[in-house]
């Protein structure tokens, strides 16, 4: 079943001009995942935020200062060409990770994880996070926590699913509903339907009527210049994180700033002004 | 025969052999592998039937509609509610952090009473027992009017509950702490006369002039007000975000301007002189201008000519000019007064003059305007019984026009005119500026109630605590008020059985006046809180307990509204900065730290910033250019007229030079490790300061000076 | 009192000394031993590793003992494939200390995961694509290889080869041990090979990728090839130090001279490659990600251009050029400044391949990441060394560790260790 | 080899003649060896088949008995108590509230088994604590719709015949890990005769390989 229908390739567009960095999408990315909490969480290095809002300045002086922010989810990658060698996917040495070609999701697999860290450093974006303590909640609170995704025990890593346990509730409802297809609107993650001010869109990017593949235009074709890159926006104000690299992101971003575009990867002098009016990868053939 | 080392290998290969052909060690090995996937110790949480409810959050003025998704009946996980008419869908960190202040460690799960500076927990009867011993000595004491009542917000049937206790107990002194809306009341009866507040538009005007009010920040209802900057952009509305600090709204605007903080009041009159000098007001809502008008447009020109403005303000003249006029131009300008949340201490000057901008533009009780509006009045009480010792307290003179005022009368009097003391739902002894004048002035206070559903810094120095169910718990009507266009009388209800002994606040109030017997039990007739909310809300009660919400005034208020400009033509002080050390110290409001009641959440505090939080270090914001020899990360000594606190400096290219900056809500003190003893509260460097004209606490900031630790 | 147990002939100082000697790195043995439960009971938030650093020391260590340790392979490989037949005067050093390193390797992995419980399961869910299961087999296996080529110096001790199956046996796998040493050499050049690969095939980390030949990047040849390098410089190093404590020579110059000397075009040939690696990677793989050099090595606090100098040239190509010069090479000083050096670049090659790559920044807006290590993770990273100078004296004082001992040692000695 | 071990070779040629085998008198060595061997063996192999197993599972009962043949026979199929919800999800095993369609708090047969339910239960306004003998754990995501309703598959292929039940066998929970029993299998040794004899990831895996071609990803089935 897997194989002869046409892949999800489920994606985000998060729009940074209507981001507010209320962290609403965090809380209830949290609040979804049964994520646990500490003591002492001013430690961002060890304080398990799946999605995670950075805050990026253009580094002007007062008062030509300008602040943005960035949510950042996992990324889903497709890793170099898009095969669904994601950086992370295929470092793990007991496959607790693996790429889901049916949904281009990411999975985790707590259970099957035992701890060595090696897709956290392989992962550039910081998406991935260590139970370097055993999650605890207060007496009681333990009571909130939601039976679609399991807790997880001290030594394994964890990071954002999409809320792949929508997707699995959404299938099991277009299941009992006698249907193949999931509704755009059945599966969105906590995050999107959480954010208040309506940044972020949730959906199939292989799906030409979901709201996300208008908006990205994703362009199938390998970017001429690194072939790695597939699936660059054809939207001249979406880019991705680190998109030279080739880990090919499912998560993209939407800035009417050029400086916060800029933001997103790596230029060399100069670069920026030859490549920042060119966007999609057919568009210069 | 004789048994020797070949018999013990036979022994030992047979055991080996035996085993290795029986299924010991596969099955072993698998359940070895299931055993260390498994521990006893990582919660399972069951699986069952899912339900959604719906309800209305009470965690802050806002009233947005929550859906609360159960797994067989148990809450798990708190959603917006898509359709309401607040927020749509939209929801924010508090809200879905909700489940949270359920099972919260500084929840107080029984009434306990103070024995020695401890507290022992008492059963209900006996609290309530307590509490109406100790209130009644009062009225035999024919002193009823020394009780009194500080509630968090005046509006609802429980604060109605409140009120209608304080009136058939005979006392004139019910306060409410400083939230938006009581600055807006005040406002709107300061510039339009009783019984009307102020509502605005943002959703469809096309040019939003905020004085620092942080419309995504937190500000009014904050789920709404980001809506509407969320589909600002596409209707292509400007916002111009005048504050001394380049806050989250600022970041969003189309245009921040820096002012010296302070200020803003200046401003406003600034441009209300340029609006009456280009003629620019609207001459038809100019016919409803009453008293002063004439003195007020002589009084701005005299008093507030551009150039002086600008010096005030440090924004240069054209800038203030072009965007006054560009303010009066746009076709539906609103002006936004309060800052930051608009809550705590503000100034009525300010909010006077930047509501004056909305009257010349003319753009009220219109679309994308401001609304003049009448005091929401669906509640409807019957008179309370007042007996002789009643009437005779109620007509005493109120003791104080503000919480602060009266917390400063307390703690200048010898002995405290205020003999007992209920507070519901606010935390006096940490959100009013300087704190420990607040303790101490409740120290002096005989006896005191804190009704409440958390062990906060002011019901630790209370002597009987009332523990409440939280807003999950119970069922209650939610006006929402903060500025919305239009009102929304939500209906929460309990989508759990209350976790401990607790009980609503309206049962609470209700068991207080019947434990104290007579007239007062006869004043609060009904057998529950439930009964008593269906009958005063019983305008709206069929249409509220169907649609869960009503709202109110569908059809906002037409027309020219009087419009007194008595007040401003005063030209009352501006209430700047006290003191005269290097710095201005003010406070700012994070979207992530809610400010009063109730205490951040574990969530809330886990997506504290690094740069505001670091274990319990507190940061502080300071412009590179102002920092001299700090260093970024560095501690530092900040100092006030209030005191000094051990703090670390992170440098913003975002903040005026001379300016500090520090989020207000951090410093908690409270029996719950995940928050408590985090940072410093900001109130405690900040002595209040009356505004004299509103005999509110005006001091948004203060001089301060910074060395190195 | 343990004179049945000392080789016959050898001089042994007394076992209350070495009893003494041995408490004392005991303790330090102790002392990482509980900061080891430490980890395994409390978990890892013992350490001062955090999301940033997956990877820190304990990594580190573990890559720099499997480092040193290619002394065992490549000496194996030489003596037993190339038949160099000098080197057996130091193969069976060279094999414990091989021994030493990677049994120190698995235990530092076995503290380092968060379940060690589960720790099998790179063997049992394998990822084929992982460089780290690569590691684990490859390492897995050579650790057998080591223990049974280990095995005939430990039946040689005098009281067991009394027993003739063990004397049998290890003559038999004496017999055999060119079929190990073959294998143990194929395995390392897997394992040492897989080791740089873990951080070359990392192509979200342009400090770490390396563009290579099929699945493998260059890091992966360049670290088999500094392993063979290096290893017999360690070897020679705790061969000196050994020698230094005990007051005798215990292998011959020739033999010395002879290792120093493979080492030598070993490491230069190594410098030459991995210098045109990081030219490569600097002006061609990083640029054409977008980043400069100066990103990686400026703007923070620790890791400057001289990382890089003290790598390459200090500890790179010095020592190389000093082993290769007969004169030098055969300069005692010169010699231990070169081998010393030598051990100090492998170690800071595989610090940078595993902590600069965690510390240097990837998104943009992120900032440099430096760590320092709890003291849990600094005993638990001694804890083999104490564990290996027991083992060494242990094996030192019983077994026939050193063939040319006897001969060296032949005039009636004066001096007692 | 080394000279040291040269000259061992020569010292301890005295010490290997004791142990050399071949010396006819120890011959009842040899049989004592081997009986040894066998009632050693047989005694592991033997605890391992039969002991192993009485050890490794616990064995509770069933709150009372349910007759699944009786209640088939009233409803007349699986789906009446056992559904699925409007969502999609799985009902399980009915609660009391979906019992009390049909059952009051009097009994409606004579069996003491429906007396303890009305009792205990019914009359207590309390769950039936059933033990499930199909329970997965945690870390599992079952689709009953995917299975049932895309698939097509009946209950059987995977419970088995449980309706032909009248009583509730006692469930067995693995001591170790807290698995129900049903999950490995009866058979200690893994054996399946049966499609529903053994419940495992494997046994998952081969049916989705044999009826999708594709094993399925981790989250497919995992959460």
């Amino acid at each position: 079943m897997i194989h002869d229908k046409k892949a999800h390739k489920y994606g985000m567009v998060i729009d940074l001009d209507k981001c507010t960095g209320c962290g609403t999408c965090a809380v209830s990315c949290m609040s979804e995942n049964n994520v646990p909490f500490k003591e002492d969480e001013s430690d961002k290095k060890d304080s398990i935020t799946w999605m995670r809002v950075y805050r990026l300045t253009n580094n002007r002086p007062f008062p030509d200062t300008e602040v943005a922010f960035l949510p950042r989810p996992c990324q889903h990658c497709g890793g170099k060409g898009d095969h669904g060698h994601s950086p992370c996917v295929s470092v793990c040495p007991a496959t607790a990770t693996d790429y889901g070609y049916d949904t281009g999701i990411v999975s985790q697999i707590y259970t099957r994880c035992f701890g060595c860290r090696y897709c956290m450093a392989a992962c550039p974006y910081h998406a991935r996070y260590f139970n370097w303590w055993d999650p605890v909640w207060p007496e009681g609170m333990e009571k909130y926590l939601s039976p679609n995704v399991s807790p997880r025990m001290r030594g394994v890593v964890e990071k954002c699913s999409f809320c792949y346990h929508r997707y699995q509730l959404a299938r099991e409802k277009a299941y009992a509903n006698g249907s193949d297809e999931i509704p755009e609107a059945d599966y969105q993650t906590a995050c999107t339907t959480a954010c208040p001010a309506g940044a972020i869109v949730f959906g199939d990017l292989n799906n030409p009527s979901h709201k996300v593949h208008q908006i990205v235009k994703p362009d199938p074709h390998p970017d001429p210049l690194n072939p790695d890159v597939v699936g660059k926006s054809r939207n001249p104000k979406v880019f991705r994180l680190l998109e030279r690299l080739g880990t090919n992101p499912k998560v993209y971003y939407m800035s009417e700033r050029e400086w916060v575009r800029k933001l997103g990867d790596h230029y060399l002098d100069g670069e920026w002004d030859k490549v920042k009016n060119v966007y999609g990868s057919a568009s210069h053939e | 025969m004789k048994v020797d080392r070949r018999s013990f290998l036979g022994l030992g290969i047979g055991a080996v052999a035996g085993i290795a052909i029986s299924p010991v060690g596969a099955k072993l090995t698998d359940d070895f592998s299931i055993w260390t996937q498994n521990w006893p110790w990582t919660p399972v949480p069951p699986d069952g039937e899912v339900s959604y409810d719906r309800t209305v959050c009470h965690l802050c003025p806002g009233a947005c509609g929550i859906s609360v998704r159960k797994i067989d009946g148990r809450p798990v996980k708190i959603e917006g509610l898509d359709p309401y008419p607040v927020n749509n869908g939209g929801v924010c960190l508090h809200g879905i952090a909700g489940l949270q202040y359920l099972y919260d460690p500084s929840r107080v799960k029984s009434p306990l009473k103070r024995v020695n500076n401890r507290f022992v927990p008492i059963t209900w009867d006996e609290a309530l027992t307590m509490v109406a011993g100790r209130l009644g000595e009062l009225r035999s004491d024919q002193q009823p009017e020394s009780l009194a009542c500080i509630t968090g917000s005046g509006q609802g049937s429980v604060p109605g509950l409140f009120k209608h206790f304080m009136a058939a107990f005979g006392s004139p002194n019910c306060l409410t702490m400083p939230d938006l809306e009581s600055w807006l009341v005040r406002t709107a009866k300061t510039l339009h006369g009783d019984e009307y507040t102020l509502g605005f538009d943002i959703d469809n005007s096309d040019f939003i002039l905020s004085f620092g009010a942080g419309v995504i920040d937190g500000w009014g209802s904050p789920v709404a007000c980001i809506q509407a900057m969320g589909s600002r952009r596409q209707r292509e509305a400007t916002l111009i975000q005048i504050e001394p600090r380049l806050s989250n709204t600022a970041a969003g605007a189309d245009r921040w301007i820096p002012i010296n903080p302070g200020t803003e009041a200046d401003l406003a009159m600034g441009m209300c002189a340029v609006l009456l000098k280009e003629n620019l007001f609207d001459p038809v809502f100019a016919q409803g201008f009453t008293g002063g008008f004439m003195r007020f447009t002589a009084m701005v020109q005299k008093e507030y000519p551009l150039d002086k403005v600008a010096a005030v303000t440090g924004i240069s003249a054209s800038d203030i000019q072009k965007t006054a006029i560009a303010f009066a131009k746009a076709k539906m300008p609103v002006a936004l007064p309060g800052k930051g949340r608009g809550e705590g201490a503000q100034n009525l000057k300010e909010f006077a003059a930047v509501h004056t901008l909305n009257c010349l533009s003319g753009n009220v009780n219109k679309q994308g305007g401001t609304f003049v509006k009448p005091m929401p009045k669906y509640l409807s009480f019957p008179d309370p019984l007042q007996d002789t010792v009643a009437l005779k307290g109620s007509a005493a003179a109120p003791l104080a026009g503000s919480v602060q005022e009266l917390v400063t009368r307390v703690g200048k009097s010898g002995e405290s005119p205020v003999k007992a003391l209920m507070v519901y739902n606010a935390n006096p002894c940490f959100a009013l500026n300087d704190p420990s004048g607040v303790r101490a002035a409740f120290e002096k206070i005989p006896f005191k109630v804190c009704v409440t559903s958390f062990m906060d810094e002011t019901a630790m120095v209370s002597d009987v605590i009332l523990p409440v169910s939280t807003f999950l718990e119970r069922m209650e009507d939610v006006p929402s008020t903060a500025g919305l266009a239009a009102t929304v009388v939500g209906l929460s209800k309990p989508m759990v059985k209350p976790v401990f002994n607790t009980r609503s606040p309206g049962d609470v109030v209700i068991g207080m006046a019947r434990a104290l017997g007579g007239d007062m039990a006869k004043s609060f007739a009904w057998d529950s809180y439930e009964t008593c909310l269906k009958q005063v809300t019983s305008k709206i009660w069929g249409p509220l307990a169907r649609r869960g919400h009503v709202v109110l005034s569908e059809n906002p208020p037409v027309g020219s509204v009087e419009t007194d400009f008595e007040f401003l033509a005063e030209n009352p002080e501006t209430m700047k900065p006290e003191g005269d050390l290097e710095f201005t110290l003010i406070p700012i409001d994070n979207f992530r730290v809610p400010p009063t009641v109730p205490a951040p959440s574990p969530f809330a505090i886990k997506t504290v910033s690094d740069r505001i939080l670091k274990g319990t270090d507190m940061f502080v914001e300071i412009n590179p250019q102002s920092a001299k020899n700090l260093k970024d990360g560095g501690f530092v000594t900040l100092t006030t007229s209030a005191g000094s606190f051990p703090v670390r400096v992170h440098f913003n290219d975002g903040i005026m030079p001379g300016v500090i900056g520090m989020v207000k809500g951090l410093g908690h003190m409270l029996d719950n490790k995940y928050v408590s003893g985090k940072g410093v509260n900001i109130n405690a460097l900040i002595s209040p300061k009356i505004e004299p004209v509103s005999g509110m606490d005006a001091a948004f900031g203060i001089k301060a000076g910074i060395s190195k630790a | 009192m343990d004179a049945a147990l000392i080789p016959e002939g050898a001089k042994r100082c007394s076992f209350p000394k070495f009893m003494l000697g041995i408490a004392i790195v005991g303790a330090v043995l102790l002392w990482g031993v509980y900061a080891m439960l430490l980890c395994w009971f409390k978990g890892l938030n013992q350490t001062n590793m955090n999301d940033y650093y997956g990877f820190a020391l304990w990594i580190w260590a573990d890559l720099a003992v499997i480092a040193v340790g290619g002394g065992a392979f490549f000496t194996g490989l030489l003596k037993y494939i190339f038949k160099i037949d000098e080197l057996k005067n130091i193969i069976n050093f060279a094999v414990i200390i091989g021994f030493i390193c990677y049994s120190s390797a698995l235990l530092i992995l076995a503290i380092d995961i968060g379940q060690p419980l589960r720790g099998w399961f790179i063997f049992w869910h394998a990822n084929v694509h992982s460089m780290l299961t690569e590691v684990a087999f490859c390492l897995s296996c050579y650790f057998a290889v080591l223990t049974i080529e280990f095995i005939p110096n430990i039946l040689e001790n005098r009281q067991l080869n009394k027993v003739p199956f063990f004397h049998h046996l290890a003559h038999n796998m004496h017999g055999v041990m060119a079929i190990f040493a073959a294998t143990g050499a194929f395995l390392s050049f897997f394992h040492q090979g897989s080791l740089g690969g873990v951080a070359g095939v990392m192509y979200g980390r342009p400090f770490a990728f390396r563009e290579g030949l099929l699945i493998w990047p260059w890091s992966f040849f360049l670290f088999t090839w500094s392993a063979a390098a290096f290893g017999p410089c360690f070897t020679l190093l705790v061969t000196r130090i050994t020698e230094t404590v005990t007051g005798k020579k215990l292998v011959k110059d020739n033999v010395v001279h002879l290792l120093a000397k493979i080492s030598g075009w070993m490491i230069f040939t190594y410098m030459i490659a991995k210098i045109i690696d990081t030219w490569y990677w600097a002006y061609y793989t990083a640029p054409g990600l977008g980043f400069e050099l100066s990103h990686f090595y400026t703007s923070n606090g620790f890791y400057g251009y001289w990382i890089l100098v003290a790598e390459v040239i200090v500890c790179g190509v010095i020592p190389g050029l000093l082993l290769i010069n007969k004169s030098t090479r055969e300069n005692p000083t010169f010699r231990l400044i070169a081998i010393v050096l030598a051990v100090i670049g492998v170690c800071i090659n595989r610090w940078v391949m595993v902590l600069q790559i965690m510390a240097v920044p990837v998104m943009p807006f992120d900032t440099w990441a430096l760590y320092i290590p709890s003291w849990q993770e600094v005993a638990t990273t001694i804890l083999p060394v104490a564990y290996g100078i027991i083992l060494i004296a242990v094996a030192y004082r019983y077994l026939p560790v050193f063939p040319q001992e006897l001969e060296l040692n032949r005039l009636p000695e004066a001096r007692e260790s | 080899m080394s000279e040291i071990e040269n000259k061992t070779e020569h010292g301890s040629m005295d010490g290997a003649t004791a142990g050399t085998a071949g010396d006819p008198k120890n011959d009842t060595g040899l049989g004592l060896g081997v009986i040894f061997f066998i009632v050693a063996f047989l005694i592991c192999f033997l605890s391992g088949w039969l002991l192993f197993p009485k050890l490794l599972y616990s064995k509770h009962e069933q709150p009372f008995n349910f007759d699944h043949v009786l209640h088939v026979e009233e409803t007349g199929d699986c789906e009446s108590c056992h559904y699925l919800r409007d969502d999609g999800t799985f009902s399980g095993i009915p609660k009391t509230e979906s019992c009390l369609d049909c059952h009051t708090d009097e009994p409606m047969g004579d069996t003491k088994d429906e007396a303890i339910f009305a009792a205990e239960y019914v009359a207590k306004e309390q769950e039936v604590p059933w033990y499930v003998y199909a329970r997965q754990p945690d870390c599992v995501f079952f689709s009953h719709a995917a299975h049932i309703n895309a698939a097509g598959m009946d209950c059987k292929s995977c419970h088995g015949p449980i309706e032909e039940t009248r009583t509730s066998r006692p469930y067995e929970e693995n001591r170790l890990t807290g698995y129900s029993r049903d999950i490995w299998g009866k058979n200690i040794w893994g054996i399946k005769k049966n499609p529903w004899d053994r419940m495992k990831m494997n046994d998952c895996a081969v049916c989705h390989e044999k009826e999708t071609g594709h094993k399925g990803y981790c989250f497919q089935c995992h959460k």
